[in-house]
């Protein structure tokens, strides 16, 4: 039987070398994995909103979402909470350690169709890490759209990710940035709101004509799908990114599916009206 | 010459055998240098999944340093540890590995001689025994390669 | 008619032209398909073998790479080379083939299954009794059905009628010097068992909240027997294994049964066991026909037959499909 | 098993349901294609749809520790099961380990003289049945059947055992290598078995992971010897675990071992009476420690 090489797949990840690591709350850290050529950077062409595999060598392989926007050309970011055995490993590697990369895999966000309306970000704790990227594509391209409204929040001011770049997006002339903390996460020096993401999001009031992208953790994720229905978004204009368990990220293994979705060929980017039509079961 | 040196775990008891074998160094007596020591906070921590792991990773023989009866610093974790390894002696008979291979020994903080004498009689017992194929024979390619220590002078 | 000496022969001219042979054996009585090294040892009495041709094109546990875990290595490990006949498997088994195949090889196409697909051939003997689990009429499929085989063999009269279903196969026979010999086939055997499933797709549609799948699942354990056992079962884990430095990437079967198939560190998206039997059941019969147009289902009964607590599948369609 | 007792037994269900005593009972109902299977009877007209027989192997044990029970116990109702002597034992070992409220269950027991060949997916006599000492279960809350018409059945229940006990070391490492390497690890022992209710089962724990998950025999051997400690003098016997194997391995044999063992050197068996504190949580200051250094 010949085989579509471009289709066919393996699950045999690639080698990368973590090049940096950041710090990005007590339990988050952002890895930057270097190619082994600049060719194989090349050809890992991407778009926002896919996602990789990570392997840690000998104790196993997770997904996680890229978060580093495809202009840099250099080398990938993604970011990792500790929560498990491969998260744990992924946090004990230092600089100059390698890696398996599988990927990119998955759909991406549908960056054409927003141009030319206003966008809305919705972030929550390590949920801003699939929109940082298309975030940075955006600022990059700014005059291309109308107004860009940003509501980041995390539970407390310790665990809010990408604080360099919160500043530098909150600097783009025409952006509007809300940063918000759980009540009791704010401290002494914190300057943003202070509420849950859904709630601050309503607060703000953004325009419902327009786009609304939002990622957080899954009772985020369905408590602000509801106030952007409150805010009169279309639901074909409300965008998100599906988090489910997933171990061959290209629709084979069989576990990631909602319904007779799956979140890793299927998505994981889908707009609130594809979830309505979705079973209850993410 | 080239030989093979047994491996022996010892998963010790932190408020007895671990300083026994801690008087042990600290009094020079010299004792094989075959056991690999794994501090536990008592016997009754010594999970028979450890014993286990330990024989599946390559142990030739495993031994449980723990209180005297009546010395727990938790009362029974000893006690209630010895009927689990009672019951995992049997197991490991079963199951067709020499039961020889699991010894437990009751050794207080002041026995730093019984240590010795304890780590040089389950090392007599493995290299009795030879090297434990069983475990070996079933990791495939993940078994550990045997290193051949080169002795001189022994 | 040919005789079941010509085709034992045939299969030791296989085995002499490289081709490793799996075939039905009994061990302790249990009907298994296994490597056999020689055709005396082929059990042609038994219903159906306990485990399916998964085990040979979709292996329980299959190891994708060896890891150098200290130099960061990874090495591909292939599969071993040489072409691969299973004989006197089933009708339905070689039906789920045609399953697998659209969802294995559909868009992203399975490069392992695909090589060991390509290098195996089916050499199916149709059946001459069933037992009350057999269902395949109901599923469209039936006990002297080609769909998924290379070679079909239908018992004839003490002998076997033989024809080349696929090209691949009809060059089989050609290569092993069997001659097609089609017609003279036995009747096939008559099964029990009848299920209507007419309104399931829509059915199934409409009722992901019925509270019917807490009394259909009432009896289901959580067990992974009926998946293990499923011809078109698929799903999969993959996972690290290591002694020291070295380390393997084995690719394992995976079930949706278990508590820890859908588990993330902390959110368990499909929450108590009849959300679990209920995914089983919606995948074979409305996610598959979604995905691939195939129900992904043969049945072959296997699930019925070996549930250590009496689910059975038909039973529980007919619930279904009558539930409000 | 004369069918009168299945009479009584329907007669007693419908009652406990009709008077609210129950809000379930676990029994046994015809299987489609012949023997049995757990019925899950709730309405007093269910109660016609129960059998008893010969084929009632299946121990029910394990539903009580799964819902709809589990709600239904939380909730301060009580749940029925029908159970034979070797299933009562799985019910005491559930209280003993504070599983299971004694007065969350209602236990129906039944004189049993053992179930036959072939009874529900057993191959042959399941060797439960061979000088069964548990004919009348030891804790009933009613108890139907006529305790002078049991035949105890000849044979010899460790005829296993002592083949294997008269193996090499060598041997019995082959024979338990070449029995486990059959496992293809779909749990269906654990998930059959009364006293493995763990809400997290250590196969699926990952840090560390002491079992590997692959069905190799690195990782078959891993899990079955772990289960084994984890059943020693907890494993009341009723072979479960073997009759729930689809490639037919005497998983019960390491168990049922190590409980022998227990017997022997501690007098202890499980199952024989709620009160008792399980073996495992407890210790005597003159246990035996002829093996300790």
């Amino acid at each position: 039987m010949p085989g579509n090489a471009a289709n066919s797949e393996d699950l045999i990840p690639q080698l990368a070398t973590v090049v940096a690591v950041r710090q990005e709350t007590p339990d988050i850290r952002s890895l930057r994995l270097g190619f082994e050529s600049p060719e194989a950077r090349e050809a890992f062409a991407f778009r926002p909103g896919q996602f990789c595999l990570v392997s840690a060598l000998g104790i196993g392989e997770a997904v996680f979402c890229i978060s580093s926007p495809p202009a840099w050309k250099d080398a990938i970011e993604v970011s990792v909470k500790q929560v498990g055995k491969v998260t744990a490993a992924i946090h004990d590697l230092e600089v100059g350690d390698r890696v398996g990369l599988r990927g990119p895999y998955g759909n991406w966000f549908p960056y054409e169709a927003m141009l030319g309306r206003n966008v809305v970000f919705v972030g929550g704790g390590i949920g801003l890490a699939p929109l940082r990227p298309l975030i940075w594509q955006t600022l990059s391209e700014r005059t291309k759209f109308k107004d860009v409204h940003i509501v980041y929040g995390a539970r407390t001011v310790r665990d809010l990710v990408y604080t360099d770049d919160l500043a530098e997006w909150a600097k783009v002339p025409g952006v509007r940035l809300v940063r918000t903390v759980d009540p009791g996460g704010e401290d002494a020096t914190w300057n943003g709101e202070v509420g849950l993401v859904p709630a601050v999001l309503e607060k703000t009031k953004p325009s419902s004509d327009g786009v609304l992208v939002v990622c957080g953790p899954p009772i985020m994720i369905k408590f602000a799908l509801l106030a952007a229905t409150r805010l009169g978004f279309d639901p074909k204009d409300v965008i998100t990114t599906l988090e489910m368990k997933m171990k061959c990220g290209v629709g084979l293994c069989g576990r990631c599916n909602i319904g007779s979705r799956y979140v890793c060929r299927d998505g994981p980017v889908f707009t609130l009206k594809e979830m309505q039509a979705l079973p209850d079961e993410f | 010459m080239a030989v093979t040196r047994p491996r022996i775990v010892a998963f010790l008891c932190n408020w007895c055998s671990y300083a026994g074998a801690d008087l042990a160094g600290t009094t020079r007596i010299k004792y094989r240098a075959d056991v690999r020591v794994i501090r536990v906070p008592c016997s009754g921590r010594v999970d028979p999944a450890f014993i286990l792991k330990a024989f599946e990773t390559g142990a030739d023989a495993v031994l449980v340093g723990g209180c005297h009866p009546g010395d727990c610093h938790y009362v029974r974790g000893n006690l209630n540890a010895r009927r689990r390894f009672l019951v995992l002696r049997h197991l490991l008979r079963y199951m067709g590995i020499e039961e020889e291979r699991f010894q437990v020994a009751w050794c207080s903080a002041a026995e730093g001689a019984k240590w010795a004498r304890l780590v040089n009689e389950v090392c007599e017992i493995a290299e009795k025994l030879g090297p434990l194929k069983g475990f070996k024979s079933i990791a495939g390619e993940l078994a550990t390669p045997e290193k051949e220590i080169t002795l001189s002078g022994e | 008619m040919t005789a079941k000496r010509d085709i034992l022969r045939a299969i030791e001219a296989a085995r002499a032209k490289g081709y490793v042979v799996f075939a039905p054996t009994r061990l302790e009585g249990i009907p298994l398909l296994a490597e056999i090294e020689e055709p005396l040892v082929i059990d042609f009495d038994h219903v159906l073998t306990v485990n399916t041709l998964k085990d040979i094109l979709l292996p329980r546990c299959e190891r994708l790479a060896r890891l150098d875990v200290e130099g960061s290595g990874i090495d591909p490990t292939g599969d071993r080379d040489a072409a691969i006949l299973v004989f006197g498997s089933r009708p339905c088994d070689a039906a789920a083939l045609a399953i697998l195949d659209a969802i294995l090889l559909g868009e992203v196409r399975d490069a392992r299954y695909e090589r060991r697909r390509a290098k195996t051939i089916i050499m199916t003997v149709a059946c001459s009794t069933c037992d009350d689990a057999c269902f395949c009429t109901s599923m469209g499929y039936g006990p002297h059905d080609g769909t998924g085989s290379d070679v079909l063999l239908v018992p004839a009269g003490g002998g076997y009628s033989v024809a080349g279903v696929s090209e691949k196969g009809k060059a089989f026979l050609s290569a092993v010097g069997l001659k097609e010999d089609t017609g003279g086939g036995d009747a096939p055997p008559v099964l029990s068992r009848k299920v209507e499933t007419g309104d399931l797709k829509a059915w199934l549609d409409a009722n992901f909240d019925n509270p019917v799948w807490r009394d259909v699942s009432e009896n289901c354990v959580s067990c992974g027997t009926c998946y293990y056992l499923c011809p078109t079962c698929h799903c999969f884990d993959i996972t690290d294994e290591t002694g020291g430095a070295r380390g393997e990437r084995l690719r394992i079967w995976d079930c949706c049964s278990f508590s820890d198939f859908t588990k993330m560190a902390g959110h368990q998206p499909r929450r108590g066991r009849h959300a679990r039997y209920r995914q089983r059941v919606m995948h074979k019969f409305a996610y598959c026909p979604d995905n691939v147009g195939k129900v992904a289902c043969v049945g072959d009964g296997r699930c019925i037959r070996h549930c250590p607590y009496g689910v059975d599948i038909c039973e529980v369609l007919s619930k279904l499909v009558s539930t409000k | 098993m004369a069918s009168d007792a299945e009479a009584q037994l329907r007669e007693k269900v419908k009652d406990l349901l009709a008077r609210g005593k129950v809000k379930l009972v676990l029994g046994y109902g015809k299987r489609s294609g012949g023997g049995v299977r757990p019925l899950f009877t709730k309405l007093p007209d269910d109660a016609e749809r129960l059998v008893w027989n010969d084929q009632c192997a299946p121990n029910l044990a394990g539903y009580l520790t799964r819902e709809p029970c589990l709600g239904i116990m939380h909730g301060g109702g009580r749940v029925g099961i029908v159970a034979k002597g070797c299933d009562v034992r799985a019910i005491v070992g559930l209280v003993q380990e504070k599983q299971v409220k004694r007065e969350a269950v209602h236990v129906i027991g039944l004189v049993c003289d053992g179930i036959a060949a072939g009874g529900s997916g057993a191959a042959g006599v399941p060797s439960k049945c061979l000088e069964c000492e548990w004919h009348t279960p030891p804790m009933a809350d009613d108890l139907i059947g006529d305790k002078a018409a049991v035949a105890p059945r000849a044979g010899d229940a460790l005829a296993d055992d002592k083949r294997i006990e008269g193996m090499t070391d060598e041997e019995r490492w082959q024979f338990w290598t070449a029995l486990f390497s059959r496992c293809i690890k779909c749990y269906a022992c654990r998930q059959a078995c009364p006293l493995c209710y763990c809400k997290e089962c250590i196969t699926e724990k990952s840090r560390p992971q002491w079992i590997a998950k692959s069905s190799t025999i690195r990782g078959n051997l891993a899990y079955h010897f772990i289960r084994a400690m984890h059943l020693a003098g907890r494993c009341i016997g009723c072979e479960e675990c073997r009759r729930a194997c689809p490639v037919g391995i005497p998983v019960d044999l390491l168990s049922r071992f190590l409980t022998r063992r227990v017997e022997e050197a501690f007098g202890y068996k499980p199952g024989r009476d709620p009160a008792e504190e399980p073996f495992f949580v407890t210790s005597k200051e003159n246990d035996p420690d002829d093996f300790i250094r």
